[in-house]
């Protein structure tokens, strides 16, 4: 398996019906560039499709003239993703805890929280409007 | 990615079928394809995920807000057919505490 | 269908190996974004995959520390790819027929002018390290 | 992507198969597998293109040097399989005219 891979970058309109097709274009290149199948199913696939989601939704706020942009790199180590939206950013350290008893009905709030469950690591930067997430090989 | 529903012959109850993904982009559907049934008089619906590539947390949320309006109206709303996979998914959110998950359609049949 | 695409950009590493890869992931990219299977199967392939090596053996000369910059577009229209190296680029007037009788039995020397027959447009930047291919959909 | 050889029993031809693309990254192999069965003292050979993605233009100029060396040693070699879109990238680049080229493999073995 050759150590050097394409680096992948997206440039996603402001749209959620192009999550799927973005979502399945990152998993397809990262199975092809040595990720686990299994990995990619579910778990890269739903981390991914939840940052761009919150990316198109309330970074961008659904404002057509705005892009989000991805970028893919699968190391020898594991995967890092990317995604950067145009929106003025939120403070991650303050969503709640979806599963706690007074919250479980709730039909929001899940999304973050299934990202830090599903990735090994996730950052954002200090604006807050690029999530860093690395899953890494198994 | 479709949904599809049928009604489970000897039982009567209404099974979907998610073929594909149930996330932020289609999630309406299957809420729509719901309430229309619960229109018609419908309470009892089994969620078949045996073709499901992967469920968004806006798929779970409309599972949540289906669940509850099928439990108003008396009835309710058990998932099946998840691999483990998705399966876990519910077990990160606790959200297989709030549902009935059975490993088939026929097991799910008898939950009711 | 909509009409916004995801944009897709490549960054591919200066290897031979690495290029069935990439015209891969772009071909699966254009036939998820409404073009003909039909197109994508050989003649978008075959285009891509002459402009990868060129990039890759003639651009940057197989220069590991080199990169080549893939960067895809599909409109209502057709695919716009562009393919940019690092190297010093060449005058693209200059480069022979291949089908002329004297030259049909050279093994090189046909891959600009496959392109120049599969792609409805091509272009090159002043320099001549950057290529674009233009293939309308029919 | 891989090329395998067999020899068609009743003609002892020797078929050359393209599985994937015929390419830049690749057609090395394909090269050194038609010198071995020359050194091997075959010289017929057909290459089954009916499996093949794309081919470009190294693939094409392996196949110009090859028939080139087959001919010198006294053979040919012929082309089958080749889908329309295949066959247009020859048709463009005049290599049509250089080549046998038929639809199947059992028209192949009774062009030589
Ligand atoms: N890219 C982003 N830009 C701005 N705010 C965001 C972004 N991502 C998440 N948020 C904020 O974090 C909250 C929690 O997001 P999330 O856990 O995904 O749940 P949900 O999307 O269901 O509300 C959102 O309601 C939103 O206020
Ligand atoms: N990206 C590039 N940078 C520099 N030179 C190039 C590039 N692409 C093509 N060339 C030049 O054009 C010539 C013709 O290329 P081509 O038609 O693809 O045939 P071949 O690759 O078989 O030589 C090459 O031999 C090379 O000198």
């Amino acid at each position: 398996m050759a150590t050097r891979h394409v680096e992948l970058s997206l440039r996603v309109p402001t749209a959620l019906d192009v999550v799927e097709e973005a979502v399945d274009l990152v998993a397809r290149h990262c199975v092809a560039s040595g990720v686990s199948p299994r990995a990619a199913r579910v778990r890269l696939r739903v981390a991914l499709c939840e940052a761009l989601a919150n990316a198109i939704v309330y970074g961008n706020e659904l404002d057509p003239s705005k892009r989000v942009d991805v970028r893919v790199r699968v190391s020898g180590v594991g995967v890092t993703m990317d995604v950067t939206d145009e929106g003025g950013g939120f403070d991650p350290s303050v969503v709640p805890d979806p599963t706690t008893a007074d919250r479980l009905m709730e039909t929001d709030g899940r999304g973050l929280f299934l990202i830090r469950q599903l990735a090994d690591e996730v950052s954002h930067n200090e604006r807050g409007n690029a999530i860093c997430m690395i899953m890494r090989h198994h | 990615m479709s949904f599809t529903v049928r009604k489970d012959e000897s039982s009567g109850i209404v099974v979907l079928g998610v073929d594909g993904q149930l996330i932020v982009g289609n999630r309406h559907e299957l809420k729509s394809k719901v309430m229309d049934a619960l229109d018609a008089g419908d309470t009892r619906f089994i969620v078949d995920f045996g073709n499901t590539g992967y469920i968004d947390s806006s798929g779970l949320g409309v599972l949540v807000s289906l669940a509850k309006k099928v439990r108003e109206a008396g009835g309710d709303l058990v998932l099946a057919g998840l691999n483990e996979d998705l399966r876990t998914l519910f077990e990160l959110t606790k959200l297989d505490t709030l549902f009935q998950i059975r490993d088939s359609i026929e097991d799910a049949v008898t939950a009711f």
